[in-house]
C-alpha cells in the first residue's frame, strides 16, 4: 500500500521533473500521423536537430541567468558580433580552433560586461542586457559597415554541412555543449550555488557563496555558449551577417522555459532544455510541412507554445 | 548529374503522397512575407497559382531570418518538391541553401540576387534602382542642392543595394550635398520622427530620398505638418499607395518595382524547369513613376 | 570563571538610514560557555551577529575572534573560520534538497574536482542527522519540509561547519518543546567539545535552563554581562525593558458565550481528518500538539488557504461557505499566520501599507483609499502595538523581526475580526511585547470574540487558553479543560499515549 | 542635529523615488549645451512628447503586470492589432468614440487571454505574453492579408496631427491617461492591491486579496492601454499598417524600469514611467540631432540606459 504510493509519488516527480518529453512526443506522434513518411525519415529528424543547434546552445548557456534567477536578451544580437568576427577570422584564414576562440572570447566579453552591471552594479538583468542587445547589434553593423562578410574556406563551411556517424558536426557541438553545460550546472559546486542563488540569494550569500562572482561568471557562460554558437551559425550561413539572430534570445528563453525552468530561478535542468529545443524545431518544421500559412504560423507557434505551459502547469498543481 | 533533374523523373521518385497527386510541386520563399511590397508580390504568386491549377505553389517565409528561411527549404527538400525558388534573406547563406537543393535534384530559380549554381535567374538590379531613382531625384531639383536620406533596414541587402547605388549616383553630381542619413527601418513611424526631428534641428534640405513608399510617406506626413510644400520626396515601390501620393503631387516621383514581373516570370521559369525546359534569366526593369505617367500604374489596382 | 575569550567585540557602532542600530556596544564570550543575549525587538542583536559574520560592514568598532582581529568582508570568511550562525529569517533553498541545503558553499567534492558527490554528501548528511538525533530524509526537497523540520536543518547546517563558535538568532521560535529539548542536549555536548555558543532568544525560560552568562542589549546600547547564576528573572527583565513586568499571562476569565464557531469534520487529503470543535465567544481556545501535527494546515483550511476536502464550518449557527481568505475575512476570521517572512509581510513595501492590507475597504472611499485614513490607521497600530519604526513609510524589511510581527497583528487588527485566528502569535517577540499581545488578546475574548491560538510553546497555550485541542499526527486526539490543565497530559495526548 | 538628519533622509528618500527626472535633466542639460538652439524650441520638446506618447500609453499599460510581478511582451503586436481593427473602423467612416472603443476591445481581448493564462492557467507572463505576441502579429498579418489600411476621413486624421491649446491631440491623451492610470494605481483599493500583489502574493492572498482577479485585471489594463496607443499611432500614421509597433514592448519595459519600477514587483511609479517615456525619446530625438550614425546611435542608447540605471542604482545603495 505504502510502496505502490511511493512509485506513483515517484512517477509524479518524473512527470513533473521531465514534463518536456511528454510534450516532445505529443508533437512527435501528431506529427507522424500528419505526415509521418515525410517527418520521419531520418534525414528530416537529422536536419530538425541541426536547424536548432543554434538556439538550443544559446539556450543552454541562458539557462545560467535564468536558473539563478535573472535573464539575457542579448544572445540574439551576440551572436551576430560574435559571428561577424569568426567571419573575420576565417576569411583570415585562421584554423578552425582559433575561430571558435575568438567568437568565444567575444562572447564571453559582452558576458564579462552583462555580468559586470548585473552583479557588481546592481543593474536589472532585463536592462542590463537589453542594452548589451542594442549595442552589440550597433557594433555588429558598424565593425562590417553594414556588409555580409564573405569568402570562407572549405573546411571551414563543413562544420556547417557535413556530417560525421551520420549526425551533422553542429549536432555533435549542439550535443558536446549540452554535456558540458549539464556537468558544469548539475554536476558541479559552482552549479549548485547558481540553483541556490536563484532560490533564496540571501540564504546563498549566509552559506558563504559569492553570490556576485556566481551571477557574473553565469552572464560570461552566456557568452562564450552565444559565441560557441555564432561560429554554428557563421558556418551555416558561410558568411558572417551583421543582422543575423533578430530575436533568438526569444526562443532560447522559450526554450528553456518550455524544458520546465522557472523564471523565479532556481529550477531548470539541462536536458530539458534540448527537449525544448526540439519542441520548437518539430512545430516550425512540421508547419512548414503541413504548408500551413506564414501569418497562420504565428497564430499556431503562439498558441502552442502557451497552451503546451498550461497544460503542464495544470497537471503539475493537480 | 542532378542538373537534369526533370519533372518526370522526379515525379516517379516522389514520396507517395506527392505522386498520388501528379502534381508539380513549386517552393515559392521570400526574405519577409510581412514587407509591404513582397506581400504584393505574394499576391501575383497566388494569382498564377490560380491560373495554374495543376501546379502547386507553397509559400515559405524566411521571416529576414537566415536559419528560418534554411528550415523552410530543408523541410522542402524532406518533401521533395520540384522547384525552389528565393528570394534570399541573406545572400551567402542563399548560396548554401542552393547547394543542399541542388544536391537534392531539385531545381533552383534565384530571384533578385544571381548565384552562379542557379538553373535560372529573376530579378531587378537593386544598386541600378537606387542609382536612377537618385539621379531623378537630382533633376527633379535641378541638379543641385541638398539632398537627405532615409535608408531602410541597416544590414539588410535590399537596403545596402539601394543606398549604394543612390550614393553613387550623388557622388556624381558634385552641386548636390547630402545633409542628413538616417535608418528608417522601412517604416512609416520611424521616418514622421526623424523627418519631424530634422526640421526642429534646422537641417535644409530640397529633397527626400527614401528606399523605400513607407518612409517616403512618412517623411511626406511629417512635411505636411511643419507646412512644407516645396521638398521633391522620392520613394521606392510604386504600390497603389504610394502612386497615389504621386497622383495628388506629395509624392514627386517613385519607382515600380515589378511585383508581378518577379511573381511571374520566376514561377514560369520553376514550372519549365520543372518540365525539363532550360529558361533563360529574366533582369526585371525598375520604372520610373512620376505625375506624368503615374495613371498607369494606378490602373493596375483598379 | 574562565577568562579566556573566543570573541571581544568592542565599540561596535552601526547605523541604517534613520536608525542608530549600534552605538559603542561592546560582547565578550567565553570559550566553551553558551552566551544567551537578550533585549527587546529591535535592540540590535540580530544586527549585531551579521557585523560579527561580515553580513553587514560595522561603522567602527574592533572584533577580535580566536585572539586575532577579523575584518571579515562575508560570510565565506567567518564560516571558514570557524564562526557560523543560525539566521532568525529561515534562510533555506526550497527547491535544493535537505543534504544540498546542509552542504552549501561547502559541497564535498570529487577528489581534484569541482564536481558533486552527492553520495558522500548524503551519507554524511544522513550521519549528522543520527547524531542529532533528527528525522529527516536528506533526499526530500526542502520545500517539502515544515517550517520546524527546515528549522531543525538549519541548526544541522550550522553545527555541520565544526565551528568554534556557533551563534543562534532565535533558534527555538518554529520548534516544539521535544525539539528544543533536544537542541539543549546537543548545545551541552558542543559546550563540553569547547564550543561555544551564543543564544538569542525571548524566552526566558530557555535562558535561565541554558545559558552561562547572559548580555543585554537596549535600544541599540549595550547594558551588561551577568552571570545567569547571578541574576534573577525580575532583574533581567528589568535590565532588558527598564520598567519590570508582573505577568507574562495575563489570563484573565471572560464571560464565556454561545458557541460561535462550530467546525465539524473537516478533513484535508493526507495532512488531517475528522477535525471537530466549537469555539464559545468570549473564549480563548488553544491548539497544541507536536510540529507536524497538522495544526497550521487546520487553521489555513479554515481560513480558505488550503481547500478542504471534507467538513462544515458554522458560524453563529450558519454554514459558513469559505473558498478563500476573502470569504473567510467577510465572516469576520482573521489568520496571523506562522510564517511571516512567506505568507505575512510585503517586504518592499511600507509599514502603512503592510499595515492596512487586509482592510483596503475600510480605508477606502468607493474604489479610493484614503490616504489619510491609512495614515492614521497605521499611526494608531504602531502607538497600540509600540512598534519600533522610524516611520510608517519606512520598507517593513527595515524592520527587526519582532516588529515585523506586530505590524501584522496590527493588519489583523483592522479588520475588527470576530473570530482570530493566531499562529504562534509570538514566534520572536520579546518579554514586554509578548505580554502587550496576550493582554491584547484577553481583551479581544472579553469584547465577546472567539480567539483560537495555536503555539508551540507550551506555557504560552497553557496560559492563555480556556481550553486546548491536542493534535497528533493529522487527528484531534482530545480536548482538554483549563482546569485539567498540565504539560503531562498534552504531551500524552499529543505523543498519541494517551489512552 | 535630529532635524537635519530627517532632512538629509527626506531628501534621500525624494532622490530615490524620483531618480527618473534626475537622468531626465541630465539628458535635457547635455542635449542643450550641445545644440541648444533646436534642441530647445518649443517645437522640438512638443514633438518629443507627441513622439513618444504611442510607447509611453502602452508602458502605462504595462505598469500593471509589472508592479504586480508579471510582465508584458505582447505591446508591440497588440498595437499593431488594434491599430488594424481601428484602422477598418476609420475606413468604414466610423465617428472617433466607436473607433477607440473598437481598439480598446481587442486590446482588452487580448488581455483577457493573456490574463486567463496568467492568472488562472499559472502560465509564466512571459511565456503567455511571449505567445500573444506571435499570435497577435500572425492575426493582425492574417486579417489584412499583410497590407496597409489606408482611406481615412480627416477628422480622424488630425488626431494625429492637430494641437489644442499649443500641445498635439496625441500629447493631449497620454497626459490623460497617465492620469487615470496615475489614479487607479495609485490611488485606488485596486491599485494598491496591485503593490500588495507584487509584494509578496501569498501574502496578498492572506489579506483577503483576489490574487487572481487583480492579476488578471492588470493584464487587461495593459490591454486596453494598448488599445488607445493603436488609435494614437494610426491616426499618427493615417494607415494601419499590420507590421508596425515591432519590439515596442521593449520600449515600454524600458520606460517603466529607467523609471525606477523593479522587475521583482511591488514597486513603481505613474508619474517616473512618464519621465522614462521621455527620457527614451530625448536620447533618440538627440542623437538624430546631433546625426550620430544609426549604427553607433544603437550603441549609444543601450550604453546610456545600462549606465543611467548604473548610476542609479549606485546612488541607491550608497
Ligand atoms: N537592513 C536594515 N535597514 C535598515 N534598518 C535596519 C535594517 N536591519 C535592521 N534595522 C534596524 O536596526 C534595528 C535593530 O534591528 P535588529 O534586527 O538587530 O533587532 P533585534 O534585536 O534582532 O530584534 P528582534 O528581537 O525583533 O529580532 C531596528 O531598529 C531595525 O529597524
Ligand atoms: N508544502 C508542503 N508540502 C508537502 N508537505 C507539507 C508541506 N507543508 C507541510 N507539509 C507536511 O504536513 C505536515 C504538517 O505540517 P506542519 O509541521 O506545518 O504542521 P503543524 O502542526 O502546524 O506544525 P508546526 O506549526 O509546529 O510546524 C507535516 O508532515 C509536513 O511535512
Ligand atoms: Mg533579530
Ligand atoms: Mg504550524
Amino acid at each position: 500500500m505504502k510502496k505502490s504510493l511511493a512509485m506513483k509519488d515517484r512517477l509524479q516527480v518524473v512527470i513533473k521533473e521531465y514534463s518536456a518529453i511528454l510534450i516532445l512526443l505529443a508533437l512527435v506522434l501528431a506529427m507522424s500521423i500528419l505526415k509521418g513518411d515525410s517527418f520521419l525519415k531520418s534525414t528530416n529528424l537529422v536536419n530538425i536537430i541541426r536547424q536548432q543547434a543554434v538556439i538550443g546552445i544559446i539556450a543552454l548557456g541562458i539557462m545560467f541567468p535564468i536558473v539563478s534567477g535573472g535573464t539575457d536578451l542579448s544572445g540574439g544580437s551576440v551572436v551576430a558580433l560574435c559571428g561577424v568576427f569568426a567571419a573575420l577570422a576565417v576569411r583570415a584564414e585562421l584554423p578552425i580552433p582559433l575561430v571558435f576562440l575568438i567568437a568565444i572570447v567575444i562572447g564571453a566579453l559582452t558576458g564579462v560586461i552583462n555580468g559586470f552591471f548585473i552583479a557588481y552594479g546592481n543593474v536589472p538583468a532585463f536592462i542590463a542586457t537589453l542594452g548589451m542587445m542594442s549595442a552589440a547589434r550597433g557594433a555588429a553593423l558598424l565593425i562590417t559597415d553594414s556588409k555580409n562578410i564573405n569568402g570562407f574556406y572549405d573546411a571551414f563551411e563543413s562544420i556547417g554541412t557535413d556530417s560525421f556517424l551520420g549526425l551533422p558536426i553542429a549536432a555533435w557541438i549542439f550535443v558536446l555543449m549540452a554535456i558540458i553545460i549539464y556537468i558544469i550546472l548539475e554536476r558541479t559546486k559552482y552549479g549548485t550555488s547558481i540553483y541556490a542563488i536563484g532560490g533564496n540569494a540571501t540564504a546563498a550569500k549566509v552559506s558563504g557563496i559569492n553570490v556576485r562572482l556566481c551571477n557574473f561568471m553565469g552572464y560570461v557562460i552566456a557568452g562564450i555558449c552565444t559565441g560557441v554558437a555564432a561560429v554554428v551559425l557563421t558556418a551555416r550561413m558561410r558568411s558572417g551577417n551583421p543582422s543575423v539572430g533578430n530575436a533568438y534570445e526569444m526562443d532560447a528563453i522559450t526554450c528553456v522555459i518550455l524544458g520546465g525552468a522557472s523564471f523565479s530561478g532556481g529550477s531548470g535542468k539541462v536536458v530539458n532544455t534540448v527537449f525544448g529545443a526540439l519542441i520548437l524545431g518539430i512545430l516550425v518544421n512540421g508547419m512548414t510541412m503541413l504548408q500551413i500559412d506564414s501569418n497562420l504560423q504565428s497564430v499556431v507557434k503562439g498558441a502552442v507554445i502557451v497552451i503546451a505551459v498550461f497544460l503542464d502547469s495544470r497537471k503539475r498543481t493537480d | 548529374s542532378s542538373d537534369g533533374a526533370s519533372g518526370n523523373d522526379a515525379s516517379t521518385d516522389l514520396p507517395q503522397d506527392e505522386a498520388a497527386e501528379d502534381k508539380i510541386v513549386i517552393g515559392y520563399t521570400v526574405n519577409d512575407l510581412n514587407d509591404t511590397w513582397v506581400s504584393s508580390v505574394i499576391d501575383y504568386v497566388e494569382q498564377w497559382a490560380d491560373e495554374h491549377p495543376d501546379v502547386e505553389v507553397i509559400i515559405g517565409d524566411g521571416k529576414s531570418d537566415v536559419s528560418t528561411q534554411m528550415a523552410v527549404v530543408e523541410g522542402w527538400i524532406e518533401m521533395g518538391i520540384d522547384s525552389v525558388c528565393l528570394k534570399p534573406v541573406d545572400y551567402e547563406a542563399s548560396l548554401s541553401i542552393l547547394d543542399s537543393v541542388k544536391a537534392a535534384g531539385i531545381n533552383y530559380v534565384a530571384m533578385q540576387q544571381d548565384a552562379e549554381d542557379a538553373d535560372c535567374f529573376v530579378g531587378a538590379n537593386g544598386v541600378e534602382t537606387g542609382e536612377a531613382q537618385m539621379q531623378a531625384v537630382i533633376d527633379a531639383i535641378g541638379g543641385s542642392g541638398k539632398i537627405a536620406y532615409l535608408a531602410g533596414t541597416e544590414g539588410t541587402l535590399v537596403a545596402s543595394e539601394r543606398e549604394e547605388g543612390s550614393m553613387s549616383a550623388l557622388e556624381a553630381s558634385p552641386e548636390c550635398e547630402l545633409v542628413a542619413r538616417e535608418d528608417g527601418d522601412w517604416l512609416r513611424e520611424d521616418a514622421i520622427s526623424i523627418v519631424e526631428t530634422w526640421i526642429t534641428s534646422g537641417i535644409e534640405f530640397d529633397a527626400i530620398c527614401a528606399a523605400c513608399d513607407e518612409m517616403a510617406i512618412g517623411a511626406i506626413l511629417a512635411l505636411q505638418d511643419a507646412g512644407i510644400d516645396d521638398v521633391v520626396v522620392a520613394g521606392i515601390d510604386g504600390l497603389q499607395m504610394g502612386c497615389e501620393y504621386v497622383k495628388n503631387g506629395d509624392m514627386t516621383l517613385t519607382f515600380y518595382a515589378d511585383a508581378k514581373g518577379l511573381a511571374y516570370e520566376s514561377l514560369d521559369a520553376a514550372l519549365a524547369l520543372a518540365k525539363g525546359g532550360q529558361p533563360e534569366d529574366v533582369v526585371l526593369k525598375d520604372l520610373l513613376v512620376n505625375r506624368d505617367n503615374v495613371d498607369e500604374y494606378l490602373a493596375l489596382w483598379s | 570563571m574562565g577568562q579566556e575569550y573566543i570573541l571581544e567585540a568592542s565599540g561596535i557602532c552601526k547605523a541604517f538610514p534613520g536608525v542608530i542600530a549600534l552605538s559603542d556596544v561592546d560582547l565578550r564570550v567565553r570559550k566553551g560557555t553558551v552566551h544567551a543575549l537578550m533585549g527587546e525587538n529591535g535592540a540590535g542583536k540580530s544586527t549585531m551577529m551579521k557585523i560579527l559574520l561580515g553580513i553587514y560592514s560595522r561603522d567602527s568598532g574592533k572584533i577580535i575572534f580566536n585572539g586575532k582581529e577579523v575584518h571579515y568582508k562575508g560570510p565565506r570568511e567567518a564560516l571558514d573560520d570557524g564562526l557560523a550562525m543560525i539566521h532568525q529569517e529561515l534562510s533555506t533553498v526550497q527547491e535544493l534538497k535537505v543534504y544540498e541545503n546542509i552542504f552549501l558553499g561547502k559541497e564535498i567534492c570529487l577528489k581534484g574536482l569541482w564536481i558533486k558527490n552527492d553520495k558522500a554528501m548524503h551519507e554524511a548528511a544522513l550521519q549528522l542527522f543520527n547524531r542529532l538525533e533528527i528525522d529527516i530524509d536528506p533526499d526530500a526537497k526542502m520545500k517539502t519540509l515544515s517550517v520546524a523540520k527546515q528549522q531543525l536543518c538549519e541548526i544541522a547546517k550550522a553545527i555541520s561547519y565544526n565551528a568554534k563558535l556557533i551563534i543562534m538568532d532565535e533558534p527555538t521560535s518554529a520548534i516544539t518543546e521535544t525539539e528544543v529539548a533536544h537542541l539543549f542536549k546537543i548545545i551541552r555536548k558542543l559546550r563540553d567539545e569547547q564550543v561555544s555558543i551564543i543564544y538569542i532568544t525571548h524566552k526566558m525560560d530557555e535562558v535561565f535552563e541554558i545559558s552561562d552568562d547572559i548580555s543585554v542589549f537596549r535600544d541599540g546600547q549595550y547594558i551588561g554581562t551577568k552571570l545567569a547564576s547571578d541574576i534573577t528573572y525580575d532583574e533581567l527583565i528589568q535590565m532588558m525593558v527598564g520598567r519590570t513586568i508582573t505577568n507574562i499571562f495575563p489570563k484573565e476569565e471572560a464571560e464565556i458565550g454561545e458557541v460561535y464557531l462550530k467546525v465539524e469534520g473537516l478533513s484535508r487529503n493526507n495532512e488531517f481528518h475528522d477535525v471537530s470543535f466549537e469555539v464559545r465567544r468570549g473564549e480563548i481556545f488553544g491548539l497544541a500538539g507536536l510540529m507536524g501535527a497538522g495544526r497550521t494546515e487546520v487553521v489555513e483550511t479554515l481560513f480558505g488557504v488550503r481547500k478542504k476536502s471534507a467538513g462544515k464550518i458554522y458560524v453563529d449557527g450558519k454554514e459558513a461557505r469559505i473558498k478563500s481568505p476573502s470569504d473567510a475575512i467577510r465572516y469576520g476570521f482573521c489568520l496571523l499566520t506562522e510564517d511571516r517572512k512567506q505568507s505575512g509581510c510585503f517586504l518592499s513595501l511600507s509599514v502603512r501599507l503592510n499595515t492596512v492590507a487586509a482592510s483596503l475597504s475600510k480605508h477606502a472611499k468607493g474604489p479610493f483609499i484614503m490616504r489619510k485614513m491609512t495614515v492614521h490607521s497605521a499611526e494608531e497600530m504602531k502607538k497600540l502595538l509600540s512598534i519600533k519604526t522610524p516611520g510608517i513609510n519606512t520598507p517593513i524589511s527595515n524592520l527587526s523581526g519582532g516588529n515585523q510581527q506586530k505590524v501584522l497583528v496590527g493588519r489583523w487588527l483592522l479588520t475588527s475580526p470576530d473570530i482570530l485566528i493566531f499562529d504562534e502569535p509570538t514566534r520572536g517577540i520579546d518579554v514586554g511585547s509578548k505580554s502587550e499581545i496576550h493582554r491584547l488578546l484577553t481583551n479581544l475574548a472579553k469584547q465577546g470574540k472567539c480567539v483560537i491560538i495555536v503555539s508551540s510553546e507550551m506555557p504560552e497555550v497553557m496560559g492563555m487558553s480556556d481550553r486546548i485541542l491536542v493534535m497528533s499526527e493529522g487527528k484531534a486526539v482530545g480536548i482538554i479543560e483549563r482546569k485539567d490543565f498540565s504539560q503531562e497530559k498534552i504531551m500524552r495526548y499529543a505523543t498519541g499515549t494517551a489512552d
